[in-house]
C-alpha cells in the first residue's frame, strides 16, 4: 500500500489530488459524481467580500485542447460563503475534505479583509487559503495584483498579517521569470503557491467578427497549456522550498505524475472535470499504481524525483 | 440524484433531415427524469478536452432516455456518427424542470428541437395543446408523435408549408382569447429560441396566468460549478444548468 | 478578384502568409511541394555571425495541439547563409518570394554586426530582417534579449543603426502585458513586430523519470498557443501603429483571418507545415474566398476589421 | 523530385506479430523512390497538429509503394487501423539512399524493421546476403521475401530459437574472415538499432571496406527544414532526413 498522503505547507492531504478553483463550484456540486475518498482537498470558486456579479454572456469558448474563459469571478461575498456554500458542503458531502478557499479583492486591503472574515469563521473544513492574484487592481489602474513583484508582496504581506491559515499563492503564467514572482511570495509569508492560472486567450467570430466572449479576452485551461505548466513549476521548484500545488490540464495520471516529478507536492484538476468528473479519481489511482510499479512507499516521494545529470 | 452512466446507444437514427433521435440505456437517469431536465453527453470521438453537450430529454423510461437532436456543429455531427452498440457517457438527471401538474389545459409552445422536453411533459400532465412553429414544414418536429399521445398541434409556419401563414403567436393568441373568452383556465410552458420564450414571457406575465420557461445556454459543467450559463433572473444572475433551465416568467430579467 | 497585396512596413508581400522561422530551412527546402505564388515571404532559420550547433539530441517532443521543440539555433553562420543558402534559395525556387532573415546573437554587438552582414550584402531577395529576441543573453547572464524592455530597446537600437532594412522585432509571448516591450521596440527604431515567439514548456518521460528533451525544456507551437497568440496580437494592435506579423498555430483560414481581425497584416505559418506542407497556400485560398464572401476588395481591409462597440 | 501524394491504401495487412505490410498507391514517388529513401505519413486518424511519420520504402515500382511497419506508438497503432480504400497523405521521396552500385557481394546487416530498406536495396543489387538478428525468431522480418529474390539469409537470434545463438555479428564476422580468406570483394550495408549501426561502423572502418549505414532519427519535417533528427559526423550535426538516412561509415562520428 502507497502512502497518499502528503504535506502542502501545514494543509495536511489524504491524497495530493485536489480540485482546481472555479471548476469545482463551493465543493458539493459535483456531489453525486464524485469519490471524495481520493480527494486530498477542493478548491472552492473565488470570492471577495461582497457579491459580484461576474461578465456578460457568453463566458465561454471551447477551443481544441481546452476553453477559455471569462467568467469574471461571479459570486455572492464571502459572508453567504461561509455561511451558507459551507454549511451545504459540510451537509452534502459525505466524506469531506479540506476546503481550500480561494479569494480576491479590488485592492489589497479587500484581500486581507477576505482573509480574516475566513479566519474568523474559524470553518473546521477551511483547510487553506489559496490568493487569486490574476484579478484586476481597481486602484492600480486594472493592472493585475500578480503583473508586478512588488505590488505581490505587499498584498501576500497583507493577507499574512491578517491570517494564520496556511496561504498559498496562485501565480499568473504570462511572465518572462516566476522567481522574482516566487521572492514576493517568500517575502510576503506565503506557505505555499498554485501553478498556473489560465494563460491570457482570446477567441474571434470571424463570421461576425467580434471577440466570442463577451469580456473579449478570456483565460485559456486545459490540455493545452499542461507542457506550459510543467516548465513553470519546474522552474518554481529549483528555485524556492515553498511547496507547490500544480494545476493546467491534468487529464490522466501521467499528467499528474510529470508535475510531482518537476516539483509539485500536489495537483489540481480543473477543466478535466467538466468532460470526465471522474478524472481526479483515476488520477489519484493512477499516481498510486505508478508509485508502487516504480518502488516509491510514498506518493510525496514523487516530488521533485526526476533523475538529472 | 445525478448519474454518469456509460449509456449504450440503442438507436442513433434521422427522422427529419439534420433531426436524430438518439436511444440510449441509461437505467439509473431514465428512472429519476422529469420533464425538462437534460442530460450532458459527452461526445466519445471528440478529443477528450472537448465539452460535453446538454439535451433536453424527449422522453425517459423502461431504463432509456431518448434525445431528439439537430446536428449543428462539430459536436453534434461527430454523435450522428455514433453506432449503436457503442457508448457514450452521460450525466443527468440535470438542472430544474417543468411542474408536474397544470391548472386546466397545458399550452405547450414549441420551435425547433424545443418540442422535445414539451413531449415528455405532455406524457405526464392529463390535457395539453401543443403550438409550434417554424419557417417551413420540415422544421415541425414529432408531430406524430404528439398526435400518438394524443396531443392536439396547433401550428404556424412562415412560409405557410402547414398550419396558419406566420408565426406561433398567431395560433397561441387564437387559442388565449377563445380560452378566456370561455372562462377556462390555462398555463404557458415553452421552450425554443430566446425570441419565442419572451413573446411567451410576456403573454403569462400580462395575462397573469403561470408560465414556465425553459431556457438554453452554453454550458461548461452542466452541475452549477462553473457559473457559465447565465441568464438575468430576479436574483441577479442564474445558472440555468442548475436554478433552470426551467424558469418562471416572472423570475426572468431580458 | 481580391487584391491580395500587404505592405509590413516596407516590406512588400504578393500576399499576407508567410512561413515562420525554423519551420521551413532558408525557403527552399519545401520547394518541390510549395506553391509560392500563394506566398508573400519566407522566413529563413536563425542566423548569428558564426556557426552554431544547436542543442544535443533529442530536440523535441510532440504534445497534444502541436510541439515542443528546442533545436536550438544550429546553423552555419551568416557567411554561409549569404553565400550559400540564399544562391541556392534563388535558384531553387521559381517564382522567389523576399526572404525575412531571421538573426540572433550572443550579444547586442553580435545582432548589430549580423543586421549589417546581412545588409551589406544587399541581396535583392533579401526583403526584411526579424531579430529572435528570444534567445540566452551571454553577457546578462543567459537571460534572454527579450525579457527586458530597457535590454531589449538597447538592442534594437544598436541593429537599427546598423542597417536599412525594413526591421522587424520578434517578441516572446510570456510577459504579463505586451505594452511595454512594443514601447522599447518603437523607440529602438523598429518597423514592425513578428508576435507570437514559441511558450517555453517542458515534457517529462514520466518512466525514465527525465526531461524528454535534452536541452530540458523547449518552447511550445502549434494548434495550442493559437488563442494565447491571438490575444497579443489583439492587445500589440491596440497599442502601436507598427505592423504585425502574425504566427502560433495557424492551421487554417480561419485561424489566419482571426489574426487579421485582431490586429495583424500578415500572418505566418509554423508548425502546420510539417503536417501539410499545403497549409500556406490554402490559408492564401481561405483568406481570399472570405474577403470575397464579406465584401472586402483587399486583403490588408482585414487588419483590425473587428466590430466592436 | 519531393512529392505530396494523396495516397490510397490498397494494403494494410499483419503478416507477423504486431508487423505490417502498408501498400499505397503512390504513382509518382515509386517511379522516383531509390532504396534507403524513406517516405513521411500522415495518420490521417491523428489530430491534425500531429506530426508525420518516417518509414523507409519496403519495395516500389508499379505505381505503389510498400512500407513494413511495426506498431510501437499511437501513430502506428492508428496507422494499422487504416482500411484498404481509405487514403494517406504521404511525402516522398525523402533523404539520400543507398548506393546502387557494390563492389563484389553486399553484405546486409539488418536488425527489426531495418530490414526493409536492405530488401528494397536486395531487388537492385547482383549478389547480396542478409545477415539479420533477433532477440527471437518472431523478430525475424520477411525472411520469405528475401528468399523469394534468391538472396541468402544468415541468422543469429538470442535465444537460438533461428540461425545461431548470439548476435548478428556471429555470422556477420564468420563470412567477413571466409571473404577475406577467399579474397573476395565485400561492401557493407546496414539498417536497425544504433547498437548494430556501432558494430558495423567499426567493422567497416577496421577493415577499410565501404560501409553504409542507414541512421534512424526522431523526425519534425522530413525535409531539412528544422534540424530536429540530427546525427554527429564529421561535418558537425546532420540532418538524417536530407543529409542521411545514409551515411558513409567514415563520415558518422559517434
Ligand atoms: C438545457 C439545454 C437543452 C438543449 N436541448 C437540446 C435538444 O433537445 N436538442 C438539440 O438539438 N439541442 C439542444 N440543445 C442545444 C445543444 O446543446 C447544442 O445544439 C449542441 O451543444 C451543439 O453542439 P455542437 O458541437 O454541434 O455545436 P458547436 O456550435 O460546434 O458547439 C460549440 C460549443 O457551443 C455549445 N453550443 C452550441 N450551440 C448551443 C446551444 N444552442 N445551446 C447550448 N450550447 C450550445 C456546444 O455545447 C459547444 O460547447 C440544448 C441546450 C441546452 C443548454
Ligand atoms: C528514416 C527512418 C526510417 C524508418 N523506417 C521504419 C520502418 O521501415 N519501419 C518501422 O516500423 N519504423 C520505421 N521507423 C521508425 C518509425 O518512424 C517509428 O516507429 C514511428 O514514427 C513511431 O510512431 P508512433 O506514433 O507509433 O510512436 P510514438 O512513440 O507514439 O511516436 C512519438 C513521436 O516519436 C517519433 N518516433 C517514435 N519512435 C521513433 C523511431 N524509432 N524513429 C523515429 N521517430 C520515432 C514519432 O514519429 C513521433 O513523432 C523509421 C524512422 C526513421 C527516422
Ligand atoms: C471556468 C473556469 C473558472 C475558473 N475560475 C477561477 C477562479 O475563480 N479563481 C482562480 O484562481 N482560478 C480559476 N480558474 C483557473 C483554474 O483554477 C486553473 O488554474 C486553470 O483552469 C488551469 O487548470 P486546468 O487546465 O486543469 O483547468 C478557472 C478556470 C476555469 C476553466
Ligand atoms: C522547430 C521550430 C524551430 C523554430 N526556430 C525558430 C528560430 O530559429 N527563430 C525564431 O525566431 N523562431 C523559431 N521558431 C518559432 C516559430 O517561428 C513560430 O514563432 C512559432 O513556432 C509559433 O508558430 P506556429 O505555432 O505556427 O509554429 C521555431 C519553431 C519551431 C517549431
Ligand atoms: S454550466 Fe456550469 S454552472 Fe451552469
Ligand atoms: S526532420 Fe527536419 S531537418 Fe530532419
Amino acid at each position: 500500500m502507497v502512502n497518499m498522503e502528503v504535506e502542502l505547507g501545514a494543509l495536511k492531504m489524504r491524497t495530493p489530488v485536489a480540485t482546481a478553483s472555479g471548476t469545482f463550484g463551493y465543493g458539493y456540486e459535483y456531489a453525486d459524481l464524485i469519490d471524495y475518498s481520493k480527494l486530498g482537498a477542493v478548491t472552492a470558486k473565488g470570492v471577495r467580500m461582497e457579491a459580484w456579479p461576474g461578465n456578460p454572456m457568453p463566458r465561454h469558448c471551447e477551443v481544441e485542447g481546452g476553453l477559455v474563459n471569462a467568467i469574471g469571478l461571479q459570486g455572492q461575498g464571502v459572508k453567504h460563503f461561509l455561511e451558507r456554500d459551507m454549511f451545504l458542503y459540510s451537509r452534502v458531502v459525505k466524506d469531506p475534505v479540506p476546503v481550500i478557499v480561494n479569494i480576491w479583492g479590488q485592492s489589497e486591503e479587500e484581500y486581507a479583509e477576505v482573509a480574516a472574515a475566513v479566519s474568523a469563521a474559524a470553518h473546521p473544513l477551511i483547510g487553506a487559503l489559496e490568493m487569486n492574484v490574476s484579478c484586476p487592481n481597481v486602484k492600480a489602474g486594472g493592472h493585475t495584483f500578480g503583473q508586478d513583484p512588488k505590488v505581490l508582496e505587499s498584498v501576500v504581506a497583507k493577507v499574512r498579517a491578517a491570517t494564520k491559515l496556511p496561504l498559498i499563492v496562485k501565480l499568473a503564467p504570462n511572465v518572462p521569470s516566476i522567481v522574482p514572482y516566487i521572492r514576493a511570495c517568500e517575502n510576503g509569508g506565503a506557505d505555499a503557491l498554485s501553478l498556473i492560472n489560465t494563460i491570457p486567450a482570446m477567441v474571434i467570430d470571424i463570421e461576425r467578427r467580434v471577440p466570442v466572449l463577451a469580456n473579449r479576452s478570456g483565460g485559456l485551461s486545459g490540455r493545452a497549456i499542461h507542457p506550459a505548466a510543467v516548465k513553470l513549476v519546474y522552474d518554481a521548484h529549483r528555485a524556492t522550498k515553498l511547496p507547490i500545488l500544480a494545476m493546467g490540464g491534468v487529464y490522466e495520471a501521467k499528467d499528474a505524475i510529470e508535475f510531482m516529478l518537476a516539483g509539485a507536492t500536489a495537483v489540481a484538476i480543473g477543466t478535466a472535470t467538466f468532460s470526465a468528473p471522474d478524472t481526479a479519481a483515476k488520477v489519484c489511482d493512477g499516481i498510486a499504481a505508478y508509485c508502487e510499479r516504480h518502488g516509491f512507499a510514498a506518493a510525496k516521494e514523487l516530488t521533485g524525483a526526476i533523475c538529472e545529470s | 440524484m445525478k448519474h454518469d452512466e456509460k449509456a449504450e446507444v440503442l438507436e442513433n437514427r434521422e427522422f427529419a433531415a439534420g433531426y436524430r433521435y438518439l436511444v440510449v440505456s441509461a437505467p439509473r437517469q431514465a428512472a429519476e427524469m422529469q420533464p425538462g431536465q437534460f442530460v450532458h453527453v459527452r461526445v466519445p470521438t471528440l478529443e477528450r478536452s472537448a465539452l460535453r453537450r446538454p439535451f433536453s430529454v424527449f422522453n425517459a423510461g423502461d431504463g432509456k432516455v431518448t434525445v431528439l437532436y439537430k446536428t449543428v456543429g462539430r459536436g453534434t455531427e461527430a454523435l450522428s456518427k455514433v453506432k449503436a452498440g457503442e457508448f457514450v457517457n452521460m450525466e443527468g438527471p440535470l438542472g430544474k424542470g417543468f411542474p408536474l401538474s397544470c391548472k386546466g389545459t397545458a399550452f405547450l409552445v414549441g420551435g425547433g428541437f424545443g418540442v422535445a422536453p414539451l413531449y415528455f411533459l405532455a406524457r405526464r400532465l392529463p390535457k395539453s395543446i401543443l403550438f409550434v412553429g417554424g419557417r417551413t414544414k420540415d422544421d415541425l418536429l414529432a408531430l406524430d408523435r404528439f398526435a400518438e399521445i394524443g396531443v392536439e398541434a396547433r401550428i404556424a409556419t412562415n412560409d405557410g408549408s402547414a398550419g396558419e401563414k406566420g408565426f406561433v403567436t398567431g395560433p397561441l393568441d387564437a387559442a388565449i382569447n377563445e380560452f378566456r373568452a370561455k372562462g377556462e383556465e390555462f398555463e404557458l410552458f415553452t421552450c425554443g429560441p430566446d425570441g419565442l420564450l419572451r413573446a411567451v414571457t410576456e403573454r403569462a406575465l400580462e395575462l397573469k396566468v403561470p408560465g414556465w420557461i425553459s431556457v438554453d445556454r452554453h454550458m461548461i459543467c452542466g452541475m452549477g460549478a462553473c457559473f457559465a450559463c447565465i441568464q438575468k433572473t430576479v436574483r441577479g444572475n442564474s445558472r440555468c444548468c442548475i436554478e433552470g433551465p426551467v424558469f418562471k416568467a416572472e423570475e426572468l430579467v431580458w
